[in-house]
């Protein structure tokens, strides 16, 4: 086939993203379009700018698993083709005892992004211990993690439901100076990847995020397999040099640090894993979104066609 | 008790001369549906469905007490600063030295970025209705105060002699003298500052809040549920749009009563 | 302080052009002046400095009165209250309660012929003259012990003017008033006024003064016009005015002409002199 | 359509109220008609529906002169325009350029009195007098061919009321200029008209009409006296401005009082009647 | 040319004028100071710091061409919207029943929250200029239109009725009668719509740019660099403060000169 002119890669600024922009950085796919650019989008409304179909704009684009369902849901003409991010969430606290879910009960927890996936996973998981979300804590509502780093900086809260690479970032914030000598250490506490295999009895994983084929990919599944190749290992090189990961990833992106991304790539637990592979724990996952928030994978679970399978 | 009898007995002529009003709105609705068929409904859902949603909302009793808590913080935010906007504004209009030395401060309230505040608000007011509510008073304190102060100081000076000449008090110079005039400057400022206090509201509950409109509207976001999202824009809209027909532009009328009838006495 | 307006050496100046200079008068309780001269010459800014809307920038202005009046040039009522509201307004600065304070601003719109509908309306909605009147209400409904006006008669007719001429008289003799008015109407200060001073342009000045000994209630229509008629003849008056002062042979009566009226005699009048240079067209 | 205004049976009402009713008026070119009545008749809404700016209610009014202009009540100066700007209003809206505009309305400007530093301030800094000049040197300036005036002359003095009047009958002279004007003072009324018609009040109608018929430049003093005061004789005229006429025996001229120099007697004038209920005070 | 003129023959007079402006900014400065000493410079830092960081961008040449990005975009939107404002809201308080049928869109634009437009603006325009400068544009529009529209029906009927009998074309009528008299309305909504402008555009890049002040914002924001974050603010407050003292007061002053003469005779 002939070469394309240009294939456009999108994602937000996370790990998921990380394979991507090593991606462009590496001319890994200089074989296949003259041009390889990557996109970032930083909200939903952005996301439904890249998304909208018939413009065939992005050929490859990373979200949340359910992001995906959702679009997909609502008519979106697109197919999921991978999973690659198995768990970013963590409870980041100023109290180092603090191991289980449980021992959170009565205390006051930020959480940005009311409704979305981290905090229905977070329900979720309080449910299955026996805890009434509700009642058994106190749950704060901020409107982004930036703000909910901003209140465990400034000691006006104590605890922090956030995802990578934030976590890494305050992390790393909280033991520089000038942030360390007013805030004491944050910590890494409760891996609520650990916790929803402890609690739902599964593996310790869960199928966050990945990549969706749309437009003109969709329709070539030669450039679907070879960008699933291409993608399999940018994020094995990712892995393997973390510190060299988070310098090219911080030079694209001047709001993460490179040490921040090299911890976040240390501490997220990726794996390349095809999505009809992976579609079991995509459903089951998607099943416990189901439960509580309909709306977040779009009202229903998708049906087949939502993932990508080789041909044989 | 007279702006309530002029507010009761003002509305039917009032509903009278609305056809207009109404027209137009329809005309809007005509370019959003076209917008619509061109954009598709991801990014832009059509006016049924979304008054449909906006039902749906309203009839599960989801839609109501989220607008309370937003109308009261808009509510609370906006007489604040109408207060406060209209008296010092009025004050410094009167007062030369006043008026110069706060303008500045007006140019730095109005230009400053919200993300400036919001993390004092925050820390100030914590997760109660302070931060919008702050917020709101922020955005709408400078226009009306401008409004003020420039009403005030296009007092025709004729008029102002008259005050001297007649020795009028400070509290008749202000209710006498000065409301009068600078209402027809402040009605602009209420009116932006009205709209104004709910589109900051519903932003700075996106920002920050559990709850109200904004908080419903980030959810919405979140779940890309379009037609939800635009069904908590219309509501807002509507809301604004019934106080503002229904209570500001009745008092509007009475206040400015002898305008009116100059006008028609002049032209008729 | 004694109640009475005292002015001695008073001079003004807008910016850097002299509009008054040197100016004297006494006016005590009970007494009127009235103030002639020609257009612009700085009537209303003397008007204005016995006010207080000026400040005193030479000589020096003593009013010892408790409660003056303003009537303006132009009516000034405030647009957005009823004439009576309008009326009332000093009234109301000195806390009279509504009730009372209403009933007599109506009492007083009244006596100057405003009738019912005209005190329920908007000043816009008032004639010219009726504007006039409510501003001279409003001065009245004070009981002002000194009244100043400005030009309060010239937008109303002959028979509206003679019964405010009258009404003026009667509360001066009630409340033992002080006037001092501007009039472009000689005959109107003549009749009124116990004082007549008359002014002349580029600066204003004061150049000529008349006393009038009859109290102005008994004073009659023939001294009013053998007064005003004796007062065109004086050269400074009609050089004031830009009037030519007729050749005294010619003309039995003398005086500068303009105002005819001064005899049935058909003498010749000279036309006025031009003012100004360059008076064309 | 003949350079005429045209009036017959014309009304008018504020919302309920008859102001004006069965109006007849002819004004054909260069001739002038004075319009005197009690403040508050209506001659000023009889003067907007000539200048169109009320629409007719009853009665026809056609107006066949090209060019008209106003002179308001009220100076109505622009604040924002200096005099001089503010008197080539009308020629800047015909198109007329610049320098030429700025240099008619200077020369206009100047024969009325108002000198180069007038000109150049804003109306705000003009004295009473001067403003009203300036809003007669703006409907000059447009040299129209009718002129519609309300009280022209009422704010200035005596020097300058002779001058502009014969300003304005050179002006019409020159132009065939027809001329609507009100005026208070009778006097004035006779000097300059053709036509003088005397309206009454509540409804305002015309009363009386006097057709004069030497032609008003040439018209003698002795004329003009003695027209005013067979004017101030007739009932209707004295009904109309509220005044008592005299009882014929007692007084040899007759005619009613008020204006009492129509000659030297001193004859015993009666005080004019209150014209409306609740007089007092 | 003679706005030119009036703006440098009126800045000697001007900067004379100003003390108490810049008394009133220094006290502003001293309450950032004190409140920087209670809640530590974690939160909000004090002067002295945000100022030697901004000194710092300016030095290092990272400031101007941020600044000169988000001031294009910002003078661009509001250029557009006080054209628009301004001529529509005259237009329409000339027509009363364009002003009926303006009135209830002017509510929606002002009370729609942006999230509602953003999506739409970054579908027509993309990542270009066009984004925030449709969104300051929108912010700044309703406000001016609402003054002007104000200002022209307040316009005394005397004056309209001269105009009516001398004849005045539309275009004289405009720009000789209502022009001045609406200025005075339309300077409290340009200086609101001003610093409006400038905030919104700010607001605008931090959500959907990649350069201007606030995509700097942004990223100083998420390296949790309060110091940077306030620098860029305080860089947005100046340049506003700027535009205004030396461009819009200074016009002002000319274009109401009328005004001041007046006040100034009456009351001096
Ligand atoms: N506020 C002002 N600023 C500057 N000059 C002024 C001001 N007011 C009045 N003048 C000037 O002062 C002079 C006197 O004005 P003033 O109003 O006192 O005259 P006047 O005698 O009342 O005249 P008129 O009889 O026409 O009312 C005039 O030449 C006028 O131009
Ligand atoms: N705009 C208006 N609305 C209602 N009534 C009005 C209006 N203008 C005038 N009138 C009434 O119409 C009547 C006639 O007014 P007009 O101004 O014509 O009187 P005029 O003869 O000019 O009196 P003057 O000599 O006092 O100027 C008055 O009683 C007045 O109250
Ligand atoms: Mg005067
Ligand atoms: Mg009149």
């Amino acid at each position: 086939a002939g070469k394309l002119e240009r294939l456009t890669l999108s994602g937000p600024f996370a790990a998921v993203s990380f394979p991507l922009i090593h991606m462009v950085d590496s001319g890994a796919l200089k074989d296949v379009a003259e041009t390889v650019e990557f996109v970032p989008w930083k909200d939903p409304d952005q996301l439904r700018v890249l998304a909208i179909d018939g413009k065939g704009k992005v050929d490859f684009i990373a979200m949340p698993s359910n992001v995906a369902a959702n679009l997909y849901n609502r008519g979106v003409k697109l197919r999921l083709i991978n999973i690659s991010t198995w768990g970013v969430l963590w409870l980041v606290s100023r109290d180092k005892s603090l191991k289980t879910l449980e021992d959170f009960q009565g205390k006051e927890v930020l959480m940005p992004f009311r409704a979305d996936m981290p905090d229905i996973v977070f329900q979720t998981l309080a449910d299955k211990a026996g805890l009434d979300p509700k009642k058994n804590f106190r749950l704060r509502y901020v409107g982004t993690p930036l703000d909910a780093m901003q209140l465990l900086i400034a000691r006006q809260a104590d605890h922090a439901l956030l995802s990578e690479p934030a976590v890494s970032m305050a992390l790393r914030k909280t033991k520089s100076f000038p942030v360390s000598v007013i805030a004491p250490e944050l910590h890494r506490s409760v891996d609520l990847q650990q916790e929803w295999g402890r609690l739902l009895k599964r593996e310790t994983r869960i199928p966050q995020a990945g990549i969706a084929a749309m437009g003109q990919a969709l329709a070539d599944p030669a450039l679907i397999e070879r960008f699933q190749q291409a993608y399999a290992a940018s994020l094995k090189w990712c892995e393997a040099r973390p510190e060299e990961c988070g310098a090219l990833v911080a030079k694209r992106v001047d709001m993460l640090t490179p040490e921040g991304v090299a911890d976040s790539v240390r501490a997220d637990n990726t794996a390349f894993v095809p999505a009809h592979e992976a579609k079991p724990e995509l459903e089951f996952f998607f099943a416990q979104l189901q439960a509580r928030q309909p709306a977040l994978i779009g009202g229903k679970l998708p049906d087949d066609g939502f993932y990508h399978a080789p041909k044989k | 008790m007279t702006l309530l009898r002029a507010w009761l007995t003002g509305i039917p002529a009032y509903l009278w001369s609305g056809w207009g009003a109404i027209a137009s709105l329809f005309l809007l609705l005509a370019a959003w549906e076209g917008a619509s068929a061109v954009h598709g409904a991801l990014i832009l859902p059509d006016p049924g469905t979304v008054f449909a949603t906006l039902a749906g909302l309203v009839d599960s009793g989801a839609a109501w007490p989220e607008l309370a808590v937003t109308a009261r913080r808009a509510a609370t935010g906006l007489a604040l600063a109408i207060a406060a906007g209209s008296t010092l504004g009025m004050l410094a209009g009167i007062s030369m030295t006043a008026s110069m030395m706060s303008r500045p401060l007006v140019t730095v309230l109005l230009g400053t970025p919200p993300i400036a505040w919001l993390v004092l608000a925050m820390l100030w007011f914590g997760a109660s209705d302070g931060t919008p509510v702050f917020t709101v008073f922020i955005a709408c304190f400078p226009v009306i105060f401008v409004g003020a102060l420039q009403g005030t100081r296009t007092l025709d000076g004729h008029l102002r002699e008259v005050a001297t000449v007649y020795r009028l008090p400070l509290r008749m110079k202000l209710f006498d003298l000065y409301l009068p005039h600078v209402v027809s400057y402040l009605f602009p400022a209420w009116i932006t500052a009205l709209g104004t206090s709910w589109k900051v509201v519903v932003m700075a509950e996106l920002l920050s809040s559990a709850d109200g409109v904004g908080a419903a509207l980030a959810v919405s976001r979140s779940h890309l549920d379009t037609a939800a999202t635009l069904a908590w824009i219309a509501a807002v809209v509507l809301t604004l749009l019934t106080v503002e027909y229904l209570l500001l532009e009745p008092v509007k009328r009475e206040l400015e009563g002898w305008r009116r009838q100059e006008t028609e006495g002049g032209a008729a | 302080m004694t109640r009475a307006l005292a002015i001695h050496g008073l001079g003004h100046a807008y910016a850097l052009r002299t509009v008054l200079e040197d100016i004297d008068l006494e006016l005590p309780a009970g007494r009127t002046v009235a103030l002639v001269g020609p257009s612009g010459c700085g009537k209303t800014t003397l008007l204005h400095l016995c006010a207080g809307l000026l400040t005193v920038q030479k000589g020096t202005l003593e009013n010892g009165f408790l409660r003056p009046a303003v009537m303006f040039q132009q009516p000034r009522l405030l647009p957005w209250k009823t004439t009576r509201d309008n009326i009332a307004l000093g009234l109301k600065a000195l806390g009279v309660p509504a009730g009372e304070r209403l009933a007599r601003a109506g009492a007083v719109g009244r006596s100057v012929g405003l009738d019912e509908l005209a005190l329920g309306q908007f000043p816009h909605a008032l004639s010219g003259g009726m504007q006039s009147r409510a501003a001279l209400a409003r001065a009245l409904a004070l009981a002002p012990d000194l009244l100043l006006m400005d030009e309060p008669f010239s937008a109303l007719d002959i028979g509206l003017k003679s019964q405010l001429h009258r009404l003026l008289l009667e509360h001066q003799a009630a409340h033992g008033l002080a006037v001092l008015m501007i009039t472009h109407d000689l005959m109107e200060a003549v009749r009124l006024a116990d004082t007549l001073l008359v002014m002349a342009a580029e600066p204003g000045r004061i150049v000529h003064r008349v006393e009038l000994a009859t109290p102005a209630r008994r004073r009659g229509d023939a001294e009013v016009y053998q007064t005003t008629a004796r007062l065109l003849q004086h050269p400074a008056v009609c050089a004031s005015f830009g009037l030519e002062p007729p050749a005294p042979a010619e003309n039995g009566t003398g005086g500068c002409t303009v105002l005819p009226l001064h005899g049935d005699s058909d003498a010749g009048c000279a036309a006025p002199a031009l003012r100004k240079k360059g008076f064309s067209c």
